[in-house]
Protein backbone atom coordinates (compact mmCIF):
# COMPACT_ATOMS: atom_id res chain seq x y z
CA UNK A 1 0.00 0.00 0.00
CA UNK A 2 1.14 3.55 -0.96
CA UNK A 3 1.80 6.22 1.59
CA UNK A 4 -0.98 8.39 2.13
CA UNK A 5 -0.87 12.34 1.83
CA UNK A 6 1.00 14.75 4.20
CA UNK A 7 -1.92 16.11 6.45
CA UNK A 8 -2.73 12.07 7.02
CA UNK A 9 0.91 11.90 8.04
CA UNK A 10 1.65 15.22 10.56
CA UNK A 11 -1.93 14.20 11.72
CA UNK A 12 -0.49 10.82 12.71
CA UNK A 13 2.69 12.30 14.13
CA UNK A 14 0.96 14.31 16.29
CA UNK A 15 -2.06 11.98 17.93
CA UNK A 16 -0.17 8.36 17.90
CA UNK A 17 1.83 8.82 21.09
CA UNK A 18 -1.29 9.66 23.13
CA UNK A 19 -3.20 6.58 21.47
CA UNK A 20 -0.56 4.72 23.19
CA UNK A 21 -0.27 6.56 26.12
CA UNK A 22 -4.09 5.97 26.70
CA UNK A 23 -4.03 2.26 26.20
CA UNK A 24 -1.22 1.52 28.70
CA UNK A 25 -3.01 3.85 31.13
CA UNK A 26 -6.71 1.00 30.67
CA UNK A 27 -4.03 -1.23 31.54
CA UNK A 28 -2.36 -0.09 34.76
CA UNK A 29 -5.76 0.79 36.21
CA UNK A 30 -7.71 -2.40 35.19
CA UNK A 31 -8.09 -2.85 38.64
CA UNK A 32 -10.18 -0.05 39.92
CA UNK A 33 -11.89 1.53 36.78
CA UNK A 34 -13.35 -0.13 33.35
CA UNK A 35 -10.30 -1.79 30.97
CA UNK A 36 -7.96 -4.22 31.49
CA UNK A 37 -5.64 -6.25 29.62
CA UNK A 38 -7.55 -6.85 26.73
CA UNK A 39 -8.97 -3.40 26.05
CA UNK A 40 -5.66 -1.52 26.46
CA UNK A 41 -4.05 -4.25 24.40
CA UNK A 42 -6.44 -3.26 21.79
CA UNK A 43 -6.00 0.42 22.03
CA UNK A 44 -2.50 0.17 21.80
CA UNK A 45 -2.84 -1.87 18.97
CA UNK A 46 -4.64 0.37 16.78
CA UNK A 47 -1.84 3.18 17.04
CA UNK A 48 0.43 0.64 15.19
CA UNK A 49 -1.93 -0.04 12.48
CA UNK A 50 -2.63 3.88 12.29
CA UNK A 51 1.05 4.10 11.54
CA UNK A 52 1.13 1.30 9.10
CA UNK A 53 -1.85 2.81 7.39
CA UNK A 54 -0.76 5.93 6.83
CA UNK A 55 2.76 5.38 5.98
CA UNK A 56 2.45 2.62 3.68
CA UNK A 57 4.30 -0.90 4.60
CA UNK A 58 7.04 -0.45 2.88
CA UNK A 59 8.13 2.53 4.19
CA UNK A 60 6.99 1.14 7.95
CA UNK A 61 9.16 -1.68 7.92
CA UNK A 62 12.37 0.39 8.71
CA UNK A 63 10.82 1.55 12.57
CA UNK A 64 8.40 -1.34 13.01
CA UNK A 65 10.09 -4.73 13.16
CA UNK A 66 8.17 -7.97 13.37
CA UNK A 67 10.74 -9.93 15.39
CA UNK A 68 10.73 -7.61 17.90
CA UNK A 69 6.93 -7.89 18.12
CA UNK A 70 6.87 -11.60 18.26
CA UNK A 71 9.61 -11.89 20.73
CA UNK A 72 7.30 -9.63 23.05
CA UNK A 73 4.36 -11.72 22.56
CA UNK A 74 6.07 -15.02 23.62
CA UNK A 75 7.30 -12.68 26.86
CA UNK A 76 3.87 -12.39 27.93
CA UNK A 77 2.47 -15.51 26.75
CA UNK A 78 5.06 -16.99 29.13
CA UNK A 79 4.66 -14.48 31.79
CA UNK A 80 1.16 -15.37 31.95
CA UNK A 81 1.68 -19.23 32.35
CA UNK A 82 4.21 -18.79 35.17
CA UNK A 83 2.06 -16.50 36.94
CA UNK A 84 -0.94 -18.92 36.89
CA UNK A 85 1.59 -21.85 38.28
CA UNK A 86 3.09 -19.53 41.25
CA UNK A 87 0.41 -20.08 43.28
CA UNK A 88 0.61 -23.75 42.77
CA UNK A 89 0.36 -24.68 46.59
CA UNK A 90 -3.07 -24.04 47.05
CA UNK A 91 -4.61 -24.54 43.81
CA UNK A 92 -4.10 -23.45 39.72
CA UNK A 93 -4.25 -19.44 39.51
CA UNK A 94 -4.53 -18.83 43.09
CA UNK A 95 -4.25 -15.24 44.35
CA UNK A 96 -1.30 -15.74 46.39
CA UNK A 97 0.17 -11.77 47.00
CA UNK A 98 -3.69 -10.39 47.80
CA UNK A 99 -4.05 -9.39 51.44
CA UNK A 100 -0.59 -10.68 52.05
CA UNK A 101 1.21 -6.82 52.57
CA UNK A 102 3.95 -7.06 49.98
CA UNK A 103 3.43 -5.70 46.20
CA UNK A 104 0.27 -4.77 45.46
CA UNK A 105 -1.25 -6.71 48.73
CA UNK A 106 -3.20 -3.64 50.92
CA UNK A 107 -6.60 -4.99 51.96
CA UNK A 108 -9.36 -3.25 50.08
CA UNK A 109 -11.86 -1.21 51.42
CA UNK A 110 -15.28 -2.81 51.55
CA UNK A 111 -18.07 -1.53 49.93
CA UNK A 112 -17.98 2.07 47.53
CA UNK A 113 -14.63 3.48 48.25
CA UNK A 114 -12.42 6.10 45.97
CA UNK A 115 -10.17 3.17 44.88
CA UNK A 116 -6.60 2.18 45.73
CA UNK A 117 -3.43 1.40 43.35
CA UNK A 118 -1.98 -0.65 45.54
CA UNK A 119 -4.49 -3.54 45.98
CA UNK A 120 -5.75 -6.58 44.00
CA UNK A 121 -2.81 -9.01 44.55
CA UNK A 122 -1.89 -10.95 41.31
CA UNK A 123 -4.50 -9.63 39.19
CA UNK A 124 -2.51 -6.25 37.56
CA UNK A 125 0.63 -8.14 37.01
CA UNK A 126 -1.64 -10.88 34.97
CA UNK A 127 -3.17 -7.31 32.94
CA UNK A 128 -0.03 -6.40 32.39
CA UNK A 129 1.09 -9.76 30.96
CA UNK A 130 -2.02 -10.44 28.96
CA UNK A 131 -1.99 -6.64 27.85
CA UNK A 132 1.60 -6.83 26.24
CA UNK A 133 0.32 -10.44 24.69
CA UNK A 134 -2.53 -8.60 22.90
CA UNK A 135 -0.89 -5.70 21.91
CA UNK A 136 2.15 -8.02 20.46
CA UNK A 137 -0.20 -10.52 18.64
CA UNK A 138 -2.20 -7.40 16.95
CA UNK A 139 0.89 -5.94 15.71
CA UNK A 140 2.37 -8.85 14.44
CA UNK A 141 -0.93 -9.71 12.13
CA UNK A 142 -1.52 -6.02 10.62
CA UNK A 143 2.24 -6.44 10.14
CA UNK A 144 1.70 -9.80 8.06
CA UNK A 145 -1.27 -8.82 6.54
CA UNK A 146 -0.28 -5.73 5.14
CA UNK A 147 3.35 -7.57 3.69
CA UNK A 148 0.87 -10.37 2.34
CA UNK A 149 -1.46 -7.63 0.41
CA UNK A 150 1.64 -6.54 -1.48
CA UNK A 151 2.48 -10.06 -2.63
CA UNK A 152 -0.86 -11.56 -3.32
CA UNK A 153 -2.35 -8.82 -5.55
CA UNK A 154 -1.82 -8.62 -9.37
CA UNK A 155 0.83 -7.17 -11.13
CA UNK A 156 0.32 -4.07 -12.59
CA UNK A 157 1.12 -4.21 -16.28
CA UNK A 158 4.42 -1.34 -16.41
CA UNK B 1 -36.34 10.60 32.84
CA UNK B 2 -36.16 6.97 32.01
CA UNK B 3 -38.27 7.79 28.90
CA UNK B 4 -35.58 9.66 27.65
CA UNK B 5 -33.14 6.66 28.23
CA UNK B 6 -35.52 4.22 26.42
CA UNK B 7 -36.20 6.48 23.15
CA UNK B 8 -32.35 6.98 22.85
CA UNK B 9 -31.90 2.88 23.22
CA UNK B 10 -34.96 2.30 20.69
CA UNK B 11 -33.20 4.42 17.99
CA UNK B 12 -30.16 2.64 18.74
CA UNK B 13 -31.04 -0.34 18.40
CA UNK B 14 -33.47 0.50 14.93
CA UNK B 15 -30.41 2.47 13.74
CA UNK B 16 -27.98 -0.78 14.17
CA UNK B 17 -30.35 -3.02 12.17
CA UNK B 18 -30.66 -0.68 9.43
CA UNK B 19 -26.81 -0.41 9.18
CA UNK B 20 -26.51 -3.96 9.44
CA UNK B 21 -29.02 -4.56 6.86
CA UNK B 22 -26.82 -1.51 4.06
CA UNK B 23 -23.76 -3.72 4.81
CA UNK B 24 -25.20 -7.24 3.43
CA UNK B 25 -27.11 -5.53 0.28
CA UNK B 26 -24.26 -3.18 -1.02
CA UNK B 27 -23.05 -4.40 -3.94
CA UNK B 28 -19.17 -3.28 -3.99
CA UNK B 29 -17.80 -4.32 -1.00
CA UNK B 30 -15.61 -1.32 0.22
CA UNK B 31 -19.14 0.73 1.09
CA UNK B 32 -20.36 -2.40 2.93
CA UNK B 33 -17.29 -2.40 4.93
CA UNK B 34 -18.06 0.89 5.96
CA UNK B 35 -21.58 -0.10 7.13
CA UNK B 36 -20.22 -2.98 9.18
CA UNK B 37 -18.33 -0.23 10.97
CA UNK B 38 -20.76 1.53 11.86
CA UNK B 39 -22.78 -1.14 12.87
CA UNK B 40 -20.51 -2.55 15.09
CA UNK B 41 -19.93 1.78 16.64
CA UNK B 42 -23.72 1.35 17.46
CA UNK B 43 -23.31 -1.42 18.66
CA UNK B 44 -20.29 -0.18 20.95
CA UNK B 45 -22.88 2.56 22.61
CA UNK B 46 -25.64 -0.23 23.34
CA UNK B 47 -23.10 -1.74 25.16
CA UNK B 48 -22.25 1.30 27.22
CA UNK B 49 -26.83 1.94 27.79
CA UNK B 50 -26.89 -1.86 28.92
CA UNK B 51 -23.96 -0.81 31.71
CA UNK B 52 -21.00 -2.90 30.48
CA UNK B 53 -18.08 -0.41 30.04
CA UNK B 54 -15.76 -2.64 29.86
CA UNK B 55 -17.31 -4.59 26.70
CA UNK B 56 -17.92 -1.53 25.56
CA UNK B 57 -14.25 0.04 24.96
CA UNK B 58 -13.48 -3.47 23.93
CA UNK B 59 -16.30 -3.87 21.25
CA UNK B 60 -15.34 -0.16 20.03
CA UNK B 61 -11.29 -0.57 20.28
CA UNK B 62 -11.82 -4.05 18.24
CA UNK B 63 -14.82 -4.01 16.20
CA UNK B 64 -14.51 -0.48 14.77
CA UNK B 65 -10.93 0.08 14.81
CA UNK B 66 -8.90 -3.17 13.97
CA UNK B 67 -11.63 -4.87 11.92
CA UNK B 68 -12.12 -2.04 9.57
CA UNK B 69 -7.90 -2.11 8.72
CA UNK B 70 -7.89 -5.70 8.49
CA UNK B 71 -10.59 -5.86 5.77
CA UNK B 72 -9.44 -3.13 4.21
CA UNK B 73 -5.97 -4.96 3.22
CA UNK B 74 -7.33 -7.89 2.25
CA UNK B 75 -9.67 -5.85 -0.24
CA UNK B 76 -5.99 -4.22 -1.42
CA UNK B 77 -4.69 -7.70 -2.09
CA UNK B 78 -7.89 -8.94 -3.68
CA UNK B 79 -8.36 -6.82 -6.66
CA UNK C 1 -34.08 -24.94 -7.75
CA UNK C 2 -31.51 -24.82 -5.15
CA UNK C 3 -32.10 -21.73 -4.60
CA UNK C 4 -35.66 -22.12 -3.79
CA UNK C 5 -35.17 -24.82 -1.27
CA UNK C 6 -32.53 -22.86 0.47
CA UNK C 7 -35.20 -19.95 0.57
CA UNK C 8 -37.96 -22.56 2.01
CA UNK C 9 -35.55 -23.57 4.89
CA UNK C 10 -34.01 -19.79 5.73
CA UNK C 11 -37.85 -18.36 5.76
CA UNK C 12 -39.17 -21.64 8.32
CA UNK C 13 -35.47 -21.27 10.39
CA UNK C 14 -35.89 -17.33 10.60
CA UNK C 15 -40.14 -17.76 11.38
CA UNK C 16 -38.98 -20.27 14.22
CA UNK C 17 -36.40 -17.64 15.40
CA UNK C 18 -38.76 -14.60 15.75
CA UNK C 19 -41.52 -17.02 17.59
CA UNK C 20 -39.04 -17.68 20.57
CA UNK C 21 -37.61 -14.50 20.97
CA UNK C 22 -40.88 -13.19 21.01
CA UNK C 23 -42.05 -15.72 23.97
CA UNK C 24 -38.69 -15.21 25.64
CA UNK C 25 -38.86 -13.83 29.75
CA UNK C 26 -39.21 -10.39 29.93
CA UNK C 27 -36.13 -8.40 29.37
CA UNK C 28 -34.37 -6.97 32.37
CA UNK C 29 -35.40 -9.47 35.02
CA UNK C 30 -32.96 -12.54 35.31
CA UNK C 31 -34.83 -15.91 37.17
CA UNK C 32 -31.04 -17.71 38.22
CA UNK C 33 -28.48 -14.85 39.90
CA UNK C 34 -27.13 -16.85 42.69
CA UNK C 35 -23.41 -16.85 41.63
CA UNK C 36 -23.46 -14.15 40.41
CA UNK C 37 -24.72 -12.61 43.88
CA UNK C 38 -21.86 -14.75 45.54
CA UNK C 39 -19.25 -12.81 43.04
CA UNK C 40 -20.71 -9.21 43.83
CA UNK C 41 -20.34 -10.14 47.64
CA UNK C 42 -17.31 -11.68 47.83
CA UNK C 43 -15.07 -10.29 45.38
CA UNK C 44 -13.63 -7.31 47.29
CA UNK C 45 -12.98 -9.53 50.35
CA UNK C 46 -11.11 -12.26 48.55
CA UNK C 47 -9.47 -10.74 45.32
CA UNK C 48 -8.79 -7.29 46.39
CA UNK C 49 -10.10 -5.62 43.29
CA UNK C 50 -12.42 -3.13 42.95
CA UNK C 51 -13.47 -3.87 39.21
CA UNK C 52 -16.10 -7.29 39.82
CA UNK C 53 -15.40 -8.02 35.87
CA UNK C 54 -11.66 -8.17 36.21
CA UNK C 55 -11.59 -10.11 39.75
CA UNK C 56 -13.67 -13.19 37.68
CA UNK C 57 -11.68 -12.82 33.69
CA UNK C 58 -8.03 -12.98 35.99
CA UNK C 59 -8.87 -14.99 39.73
CA UNK C 60 -12.27 -17.06 39.36
CA UNK C 61 -12.11 -17.99 35.71
CA UNK C 62 -8.09 -18.10 34.91
CA UNK C 63 -8.76 -20.99 32.70
CA UNK C 64 -10.96 -19.32 30.34
CA UNK C 65 -8.36 -16.48 29.75
CA UNK C 66 -5.63 -19.24 29.77
CA UNK C 67 -7.14 -20.80 26.75
CA UNK C 68 -8.16 -17.58 25.05
CA UNK C 69 -4.28 -16.68 25.14
CA UNK C 70 -3.74 -20.12 23.93
CA UNK C 71 -6.28 -19.40 20.77
CA UNK C 72 -4.71 -15.90 19.83
CA UNK C 73 -1.27 -17.06 19.63
CA UNK C 74 -2.20 -19.93 17.49
CA UNK C 75 -3.73 -17.48 15.47
CA UNK C 76 -0.77 -15.56 15.17
CA UNK C 77 1.15 -18.85 14.29
CA UNK C 78 -0.87 -19.66 11.59
CA UNK C 79 -1.11 -16.07 9.59
CA UNK C 80 2.85 -16.08 9.99
CA UNK C 81 2.90 -19.87 8.74
CA UNK C 82 0.65 -18.99 5.40
CA UNK C 83 2.47 -15.81 4.83
CA UNK C 84 5.97 -17.42 5.31
CA UNK C 85 7.30 -17.18 1.55
CA UNK C 86 6.69 -13.34 1.04
CA UNK C 87 9.80 -10.95 1.50
CA UNK C 88 9.45 -7.84 2.81
CA UNK D 1 -42.58 0.34 26.25
CA UNK D 2 -39.52 -1.32 24.87
CA UNK D 3 -40.34 -5.06 25.51
CA UNK D 4 -38.79 -7.65 24.15
CA UNK D 5 -37.05 -5.26 21.49
CA UNK D 6 -33.41 -6.52 21.52
CA UNK D 7 -33.92 -10.05 21.45
CA UNK D 8 -35.81 -9.10 18.33
CA UNK D 9 -32.75 -7.31 16.94
CA UNK D 10 -30.53 -10.12 17.92
CA UNK D 11 -32.40 -12.61 15.57
CA UNK D 12 -32.49 -9.84 13.15
CA UNK D 13 -28.44 -9.72 13.44
CA UNK D 14 -28.70 -13.49 13.44
CA UNK D 15 -30.80 -14.35 10.25
CA UNK D 16 -29.20 -11.61 8.19
CA UNK D 17 -26.10 -13.56 9.05
CA UNK D 18 -27.30 -16.74 7.89
CA UNK D 19 -28.78 -15.28 4.57
CA UNK D 20 -25.41 -13.82 3.99
CA UNK D 21 -23.71 -17.47 4.32
CA UNK D 22 -26.34 -18.98 2.28
CA UNK D 23 -27.01 -17.14 -0.41
CA UNK D 24 -23.59 -14.69 -1.45
CA UNK D 25 -20.56 -16.18 -3.50
CA UNK D 26 -17.85 -13.68 -2.89
CA UNK D 27 -15.57 -14.84 -0.07
CA UNK D 28 -15.06 -11.43 1.74
CA UNK D 29 -18.82 -11.32 1.80
CA UNK D 30 -19.15 -14.26 3.60
CA UNK D 31 -16.89 -13.33 5.89
CA UNK D 32 -19.18 -10.26 6.76
CA UNK D 33 -21.64 -12.58 7.23
CA UNK D 34 -19.11 -14.36 10.21
CA UNK D 35 -18.97 -10.70 11.29
CA UNK D 36 -22.70 -9.79 11.57
CA UNK D 37 -23.19 -13.65 13.51
CA UNK D 38 -20.26 -12.67 15.64
CA UNK D 39 -21.90 -9.18 17.04
CA UNK D 40 -25.47 -11.14 17.93
CA UNK D 41 -24.39 -13.36 19.81
CA UNK D 42 -22.27 -10.74 21.77
CA UNK D 43 -25.51 -8.32 21.87
CA UNK D 44 -27.09 -12.25 23.08
CA UNK D 45 -24.81 -12.75 25.91
CA UNK D 46 -25.12 -9.28 27.11
CA UNK D 47 -29.12 -8.85 27.32
CA UNK D 48 -29.45 -11.98 29.28
CA UNK D 49 -27.64 -10.01 32.04
CA UNK D 50 -28.83 -7.17 32.51
CA UNK D 51 -31.02 -6.12 35.44
CA UNK D 52 -33.98 -3.07 35.24
CA UNK D 53 -32.32 -0.42 37.43
CA UNK D 54 -28.86 -1.26 38.32
CA UNK D 55 -25.54 0.10 38.17
CA UNK D 56 -22.29 -1.19 36.26
CA UNK D 57 -20.45 -3.62 38.89
CA UNK D 58 -17.57 -1.29 39.49
CA UNK D 59 -17.22 0.11 42.77
CA UNK D 60 -15.14 2.79 42.28
CA UNK D 61 -17.03 6.40 42.92
CA UNK D 62 -20.39 4.41 42.51
CA UNK D 63 -23.61 5.73 43.63
CA UNK D 64 -24.51 3.59 47.06
CA UNK D 65 -27.76 1.12 47.55
CA UNK D 66 -28.43 -0.35 44.34
CA UNK D 67 -28.76 -3.64 42.90
CA UNK D 68 -25.61 -4.70 40.41
CA UNK D 69 -25.70 -6.11 37.02
CA UNK D 70 -24.88 -9.49 36.48
CA UNK D 71 -20.71 -9.57 35.93
CA UNK D 72 -20.15 -13.05 34.56
CA UNK D 73 -21.85 -12.68 30.83
CA UNK D 74 -19.82 -9.73 30.50
CA UNK D 75 -16.67 -11.73 31.64
CA UNK D 76 -17.18 -14.28 29.16
CA UNK D 77 -18.12 -11.89 26.39
CA UNK D 78 -14.67 -9.87 26.42
CA UNK D 79 -13.36 -13.26 25.87
CA UNK D 80 -15.46 -14.23 22.91
CA UNK D 81 -14.74 -10.79 21.11
CA UNK D 82 -10.72 -11.29 21.24
CA UNK D 83 -11.45 -14.72 19.63
CA UNK D 84 -13.67 -13.17 17.17
CA UNK D 85 -10.91 -10.70 15.51
CA UNK D 86 -8.34 -13.25 15.52
CA UNK D 87 -10.78 -15.92 13.35
CA UNK D 88 -11.67 -13.41 11.36
CA UNK D 89 -8.03 -12.20 10.72
CA UNK D 90 -6.96 -16.40 10.07
CA UNK D 91 -10.04 -16.52 7.53
CA UNK D 92 -9.25 -13.75 5.89
CA UNK D 93 -5.63 -14.32 4.99
CA UNK D 94 -6.60 -17.74 3.68
CA UNK D 95 -8.82 -15.90 1.57
CA UNK D 96 -6.44 -13.67 0.48
CA UNK D 97 -4.07 -17.00 -0.60
CA UNK D 98 -6.92 -18.32 -2.63
CA UNK D 99 -6.81 -15.19 -4.38
CA UNK D 100 -3.26 -16.04 -5.05
CA UNK D 101 -3.54 -19.49 -6.01
CA UNK D 102 -6.72 -19.33 -8.20
CA UNK D 103 -7.32 -15.92 -9.33
CA UNK D 104 -10.65 -15.44 -8.32
CA UNK D 105 -12.93 -15.06 -4.85
CA UNK D 106 -16.17 -16.42 -6.60
CA UNK D 107 -16.97 -19.99 -4.68
CA UNK D 108 -18.31 -21.63 -7.91
CA UNK D 109 -15.03 -20.78 -9.67
CA UNK D 110 -13.18 -21.94 -7.27
CA UNK D 111 -14.29 -25.27 -6.89
CA UNK D 112 -14.48 -25.49 -10.99
CA UNK D 113 -10.86 -24.95 -11.20
CA UNK D 114 -9.63 -27.98 -9.30
CA UNK D 115 -6.64 -29.13 -9.63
Amino acid sequence: MKEMSRIVKTVTNFVYGFIIIFGLYIIAHGHLTPGGGFQGGAVAGSAFALLLVSYGSLNSNKFLKKDIFSLFENFGLVLFIVLGFSGLGITFFYNFLANSGSWFGNAAFIGINPGDMNTGGVIPLMNIAVGLEVLSAFGVIVLTMASGAEFTKKKEKS
Amino acid sequence: MSSFVEIIHISTLVMMIIASFLAVVFRKLLPSIIALSVASLLLSLEFYLLHAPDVAIAEAAIGAGLTMAIFIFAIRGTR
Amino acid sequence: MKKIIFGIAFIIFFSFLIVSAVNMRTFGEPIISEMDDYFIENAQSETGANNVVTSIVFDYRGFDTLGEATVLFTAVVGIVALFRGVKR
Amino acid sequence: MIGNLPYVAVVIFIGLGIYTLMFKKNLIKIAIGIVLIENGVNLFLITLGYRKGAIAPIYTQAPSGQAMVLPTPQALTLTSIVIGIATTALILSIAMMIYKHYGTLDTDEVRRLRG
